[in-house]
């Protein structure tokens, strides 16, 4: 009997082949199975005939990072196919394409399978055949692996919106490659699967659909957005759910997407938008980010709400933009030139994506500030086992709004004194119709009641708020996720890391070293990241980046503890893999 | 003829019962003699005669001295002081979430044309509903006098520079790129300004008002085109225009063929008598870029309305929302309900 | 008697109205006297007719930090006549234009004097009068002071570059100042002036025409720039000093200079010019910096070198334009998104902003990179005494550039290759002809041959060698300036606020209390900035900044001291006042 | 006729003894049948045939697949893959302070007029000699295919939506700004763009050429405007282009009466034989304007040279530097002596 789920493997095919659909249905197949299952695309920046590689990993334990070595490789690109063996260890299997020429020697393991000839048993037509050889090798594993009929034909049926012409070809093609397994391979695979009941309450899902999805369930009523790798599909899916769920009885809109001419519009539309009252946000990546700079800096100092998505991507510059780091933290916390800070949150699953979209908007409109959510590719666009989404009953947090009735009864207006001792200001939208609404917005220097001073005094008054509302922020920001195991080894990380993270510390107690975690949920820190730090001997940040970004304000933020406070760092572009951030815990 | 206007002059109130005065903002504090503070006076004129509510206006602005003066008309109304070169994004989030608010934008030229012009030429594509106010004196007056890309060929700066390049025409760039309602004045005519002012801000699209406005303290010398001086020789006005509001029945009567009329979003009418032989049918886009080419190759300054096309659709109407603007959507309109939530992630599971 | 050369004034006029010249001529008359003394503008964001203040400190020991009070107030300006008495204390000597009309009982020591009436006896044009009516105040200063009238004479002369008609008609008005105060005021003075030599081998002048000065000694051939407060005199001055000294023999130019249409262009020109070999610069302030991030990255990760001169002004935002702060450090270090990191530099004085002109091109070139130069509008725009500059003789460092005769030795290039173990790689310029010169600069990732890659083990170590880079550049970088006098509390600070840290410290001293003092001037940091805070019980790092930026470095680089290193920090946007910083220290 | 081409046909080497793989550059990585290739290619013939010194060009692009494909030829010369939208300012520093360089870059119309329009106005406005490509496909196709500013109003994206915006013609907006090279053309077009390359090489300010480039995978379907279908249906060239090589005698000797001829910076010619009977006088700016805005109501791709003069000052004559590129100054050139300090200092004793 082979390994009972618990199996890792890559498949190495050329993009704008078709060869997603394909991986998608045999993991969306295992993750119907119940099984804890993680899927993760590593595409070119290309658009077509570029190498990519799909990894599946399906685990008991819910482990998704990606292993050193792989258990079944399978090879359907050319370009790639000699390489493609890097990822075996003695006992891997390596299933390949017939018709691949190799000009390296075939490990033992090797099983080669015509997935061309088996397609063409199905079609006739050339660019369907190699679709279909896709399905084939679909075909092969869910026969060798246990992946039961029922469910792989449920699944071809809504990857193709039960198109039935479509899904009958596809279905065909994989009972021709479980066929070829079964009358001509007849391997007992070493490893197996085999159905459960983990998924339940679940689904599979990435994190930009949720995101997209979380927005419109948090009210925002206005995106300007600029398209960039691998933050389009976030802005792209809640259009497409805004047209779905968005529209009034006459069938008009309840929203408005915007596609700006670059980033600077992007986000100053989302400033003019917030300042006039809505739910506001862009969605970008690194290279957006720098070029928001600017207007990030506008909207801390005016106070004006909005919400960043910055789907980050490996950089500096240009960068690797299919591969994913977390690389942006110090650039979005000080975004911006002068005395800045903005408020940072991060999610770590598609469900937090979800729900930290309306985290992020009440955050926003309750500080009056511009709030970056840090996502990343492999969170964005991977696809992840998460909770079912909570439909969330917590009012939206709208702010300090002043409407003309609150004006009369106030008799007076000051856009920028703290009536409430919490530094945040009250405010008024335009169009307001009271003779107190009307004030000037400015990113210059400004009193209590928005005037342009040059007044010393009253600047450096003004920066003091800003900095008594940051200190209310951290009052506000979501806790972090805390397990305390031990008092002697502390780790700290963030976002997407976070089921890296679980493998790592099981691995560690395997090892006998036990440690506590705690997975940040948002920057400025609450007090009980201070407490962590206080009551650990040494404290780990693991990240994925060159500066151990997150350590750095850490340690700017807590000098006290700042002599136990070390880094483990990844940042090759590939989503965390556990054993690359274990050296730097021992 | 116009009624709010002799209305106006009578009683000292207009139709809202607000007095000039009420359109004023604070102080300004521009140098004495800048032609910016005309252009604010000739605005709150066309804000007073035409009875716009103030508190449904946005005054936006970028950064520098024109910029500066929405804090000088209107302190009544919100204002937003925004970027340097950013007022047509801030304004276009601005509109699009509350499509009530009349949007009354001010921008210099290195404002709109060095700073900005990424941004204003995509405005214009989207045909943003906005009267965009540039205060065109060809230099950046905030910054001591550095030449914008409005200079002309030729001129000159304070301290003897030339500028060796050949300047924006933000008329003609706009018509080419498809704006709606495309103008250009002197900040000192107010015959011609305020009834333009007041067309603009009753139309329904990007209306783009070009406006020299000599910068006295670094634009006014010798040698540069954009001095009071120069102006006022090279202005050669294509119409004279008057503005006649929307009254129950409108009696347009002219003998002169030379007039035209056009009639703006609200039933207002703009009469456009010909002063000037070239003057165009000002629905003729292709028309207006000769005329303006070949004045720009005169070196004198064109003036009047140059382009308006009533029809196009602005991007509000692209957006396909409802009447009420988006910030008065509840959280009952805005949050879908829990079956939409189940719904959506059903091909998830 | 009264006191000898130690007066602190303030002038309150109206900008645009000739008073910056009389002022500099009252300020160049006590330098050209041999006196330690400085002199600020506190001008609006504004062309004409708001209030500006002058500020004149004289002190035998040379400080220049503006007091919290005055000695001697002149006010000329009705707006802030009323205000400007806040200057003074018991002592102080309040003279005043008889013309102004006050709301508020005047002090005891005022003197009325009717500059107006005085410039009317010298000339009868009224557009004349308002400009005479400050070299009246300067006469009436001279006189009480104690400035020669020979001094005084020949500094109008040289402000007015001898135009006889001009000069001699204000010599009338000083004298006519003069006149007055000797036959109608006749106060003996408290304050007064007596001739030193202090100034042998020092020249009065402001930190802006000094690094446009030094950058045309640098051998800077290229600068793009886009106006703005307060950087624009230093480009200016960097291209009036090239026509002066750049011309060849044909009364070419040796020189570019590009007025460009914003700072996204400004600083993408430079990166252009640097790529093909030129020695490239921009000059800009806050909101520039934010607009040049992205091409900052780009700079950083594709090698090219570049220097941006940044005068730093009050931010965030906007915020006030003609006021001064210390707030780009943070800014500045880690500009762009990704793991970014740029040097900078920090000139304490007008000599330095010449010489280190030299400095940032050097090391720019040296390790392909770009290069920031923090000055501020303190230093920029204000008046300095300061060593007179040195001639350098040391030759230009320009890097690693690859003729096409050293290729054809090589008979290899790698343009991203570590020959040398410094992780510096060598580079040729477009326009090389040879072979092997040709490469592809981009801001994606590259291997040793700048061909694109998305490998991950190549991205992580080309990331690597960058890190190893900015290790050697710490071993490039100026060193800071040391003073150790004691082991208990050791001093950090940067850039203008130097002299007020040297009357602190007097002051300290005096109060029994002994520093040390480190002033940086560059990061990242070099060896002896670790020494001095291993070796010190307290540091306190003084900034002018609310975040204390430059502290937040240092905790992010030395985390072992991170417990001891304190902040003093000044953040109203006057130029550092020493009393304003003594709070945090003790 | 074309001697260069002739030669180059019979021995397999050009001018300078390369064959034409000498001009090529590393193996594409666009989706087959881009027309970006097939620019590629006539761009390699255009350098080829013209015996370019590849030593001397700068390759410059900004991001996306079409500023991809400066990898693809020329491999021998330097390339700078910028940033999104930066190519014109890149290219600016880089030939200022090196004239010597050919510059050729090749940008696509996300990358000029969406985020990149002010750059590249600003660089038509200082006349800088490079030759800019645009490969115009109306999409983003690097992110996967929106619409970019030069989408056709009503073309669909394969998803279904509809563009709404008016596109931007980045022919006629070169020629309103000034620019002194004006073009458009079809990437598969080889017998129209090579000449048109070949003279754009040879101008000695901006060029530029607006070449239909469709996008195999994200605008090749029906509705997209800018499908290889459509743009063979709706071409229609203005003029048949020839390119003749400066020889010592060249005696062009037209019998047609319909052919003009206009000379480059070099002495080479080229030769434009009317087709279309709107074809102009393409050193008349206005009529050009016209023409393409005529065009535009039309709906069909107009292509051909527009624009042409060779008089206008560029940005290297502005600046009045020396023959000798600033690069190759010397320290003894770049730092004056220690008196010209002494004498600066002068005044601040
Ligand atoms: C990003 C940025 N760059 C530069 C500046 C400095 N700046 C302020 S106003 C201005 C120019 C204003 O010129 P214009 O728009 O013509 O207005 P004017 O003052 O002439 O009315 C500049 C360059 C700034 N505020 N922001
Ligand atoms: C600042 C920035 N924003 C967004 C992107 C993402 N991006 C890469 S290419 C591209 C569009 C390219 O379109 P186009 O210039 O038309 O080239 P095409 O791919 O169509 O040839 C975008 C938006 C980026 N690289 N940088
Ligand atoms: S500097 Fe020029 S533009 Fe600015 S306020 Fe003065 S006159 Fe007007
Ligand atoms: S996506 Fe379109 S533009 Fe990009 S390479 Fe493919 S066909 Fe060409
Ligand atoms: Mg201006
Ligand atoms: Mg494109």
């Amino acid at each position: 009997m082979g390994k009972i789920n618990d199996v890792s493997l890559i498949i190495g095919t050329a993009n704008g082949s078709g060869s997603q659909s394909a991986n998608l249905i045999l993991l969306r197949s295992m993750f119907r199975m119940g099984i804890p299952v993680g899927g993760k695309n590593l595409f070119p920046s290309n658009i077509a005939g570029l190498p990519t590689w799909f990894v599946i990993r399906a685990s008991e334990k819910g482990y998704t990072s990606i292993l050193p070595k792989m258990n079944i490789v399978v090879a359907v690109n050319q370009q790639t196919c000699d390489d493609d063996m890097a990822h075996l260890d003695t006992e891997s299997l390596f299933i390949h394409n017939s018709s691949l020429r190799f000009t390296k020697p075939l490990p033992a393991n090797a099983l080669s399978v015509d997935f061309t000839k088996l397609a063409s048993q199905v079609t006739d037509s050339i660019k369907l055949k190699k679709l279909l050889t896709n399905i084939v090798y679909v075909g092969v594993l869910a026969e060798m692996l246990g992946i039961p009929d029922d469910i792989l034909q449920k699944t071809i049926g809504d990857q193709f919106n039960n198109k039935k012409s479509v899904v009958d070809l596809n279905i065909a093609a994989a009972l021709a490659g479980r066929e070829h397994y079964k009358t001509h391979i007849k391997l007992a695979s070493l490893w197996k699967l085999e159905s459960r009941q983990h998924n339940v309450g679940k689904i599979l899902i990435d994190g930009n659909t949720a995101a997209g999805l979380g927005s419109v369930f948090a009210g925002c009523s206005f995106a300007s957005w600029y398209p960039i790798t691998p933050s389009s599909s976030l802005a792209e899916s809640f259009e497409s759910y805004c047209q779905k769920l968005r529209k009034n009885n006459n069938g008009e809109n309840n929203y408005s997407v915007i596609q700006a001419e670059d980033e600077l519009s992007a986000i100053t539309m989302v400033a003019g938008a917030g300042w006039a009252g809505a739910r506001a946000m862009t969605a970008t990546s690194g290279p957006g980010i720098s070029l928001m700079a600017e207007t990030a800096g506008l909207m801390y100092f005016a106070e004006i709400p909005g919400v960043v998505w910055n789907v980050q991507r490996a950089g500096p510059s240009t960068g690797l933009p299919t591969r994913t780091l977390q690389g942006d933290i110090l650039a979005c916390a000080h975004l911006s030139h002068g005395d800045t800070q903005h408020p940072l949150l991060f999610p770590a699953t598609p469900e937090e994506c979800f729900s930290m979209a309306q985290t992020a908007f009440d955050l926003a409109e309750r500080l009056q500030t511009l709030v970056f959510v840090l996502s990343d590719l492999d969170l964005g666009m991977n696809q992840w086992i998460t909770n079912d989404f909570t439909y969330s009953q917590k009012p939206f947090d709208r702010g300090k709004v002043l409407s003309a009735e609150a004006l009369e009864k106030a008799q007076q207006f000051n856009r920028y004194k703290d009536l409430d001792g919490d530094g945040i200001p009250y405010r008024t939208l335009p169009g307001t119709e009271h003779n107190l609404a009307g004030y000037f917005t400015r990113g210059t220097g400004h009193d209590e009641s928005a005037k342009y001073t040059e007044s010393a005094d009253v600047f450096q008054k003004l920066l003091d708020r800003l900095n008594k509302k940051w200190q209310t922020a951290k009052t506000l920001m979501p806790e972090p996720v805390i397990d305390v195991q031990t008092s002697s080894l502390g780790l700290i990380a963030y976002g997407s890391t976070d089921s890296s993270i679980r493998e790592l510390r099981d691995t560690l107690l395997q090892k006998g070293v036990k440690t506590s975690y705690l997975r940040l949920k948002a920057f400025p820190f609450t007090a009980s990241v201070e407490n962590y730090l206080k009551t650990h001997e040494k404290i780990v940040v693991l990240e994925q980046n060159r500066d151990g970004q997150m350590r750095k304000l850490l340690l700017q933020e807590f000098p006290e503890y700042a002599v136990k406070i070390k880094s483990s760092l990844s940042y090759d572009g590939w989503p965390t893999r556990a054993e690359n951030l274990m050296a730097g815990v021992l | 003829m116009d009624t709010a206007k002799t209305e106006a002059a009578t009683t000292g109130k207009n139709k809202l019962n607000m007095a000039r005065a009420d359109y004023a903002g604070s102080k300004s504090t521009l140098c004495s003699g800048c032609g910016h503070d005309s252009i604010t006076n000739n605005l709150i004129s066309a804000l007073y005669q035409s009875s716009i509510n103030p508190y449904k206006v946005a005054k936006m602005s970028g950064i520098g001295c024109s910029s500066k003066t929405t804090a000088y008309f209107l302190s009544k109304s919100h204002g937003f002081n925004s970027l340097h070169g950013r007022m047509a994004p801030v304004a276009t989030g601005a509109k699009v979430v509350n499509p009530d608010l009349q949007m009354i934008g001010v921008s210099g030229d290195g404002d709109t044309a060095s700073i900005g012009l990424g941004g204003f030429c995509h405005m214009i594509r989207r045909n943003l509903p906005m009267v965009y106010i540039i205060e065109n004196n060809g230099v950046y007056g905030l910054t001591k006098g550095q030449f914008s890309a409005t200079a002309d060929l030729g001129s000159t700066l304070k301290a003897g520079q030339t500028n060796q390049f050949q300047s924006i025409d933000l008329c003609a760039l706009s018509i080419e790129l498809g704006c709606s309602f495309v103008a250009r004045s002197f900040s000192g005519d107010a015959k011609q300004l305020v009834p333009l002012l007041r067309s603009a801000l009753q139309h329904n699209g990007t209306a783009v008002i070009d406006i020299i406005s000599p910068c006295i303290t670094f634009a006014n010398h010798n040698g540069s085109t954009k001095s009071y001086d120069m102006v006022k020789e090279l202005n050669v006005p294509l119409q004279e225009l008057g503005y006649i509001a929307p009254t129950p029945e409108i009696a347009v009567d002219y003998a002169d063929g030379e007039t035209k009329t056009i009639q703006m979003h609200d039933g207002s009418l703009l009469t456009l008598k010909k002063v000037d032989a070239r003057a165009h049918d000002v629905s003729d886009a292709k028309q207006a870029l000769s005329v303006l080419f070949e004045s720009r190759q005169k070196n004198e300054f064109l003036t009047g309305l140059f382009y308006y096309n009533k029809a196009s659709a602005n991007l509000i109407d692209q957006l396909h929302m409802p009447q009420a603007p988006l910030i008065s959507l509840t959280e009952s309109d805005l949050r879908p309900d829990e079956a939409a939530l189940r719904n959506s992630l059903h091909e998830f599971t």
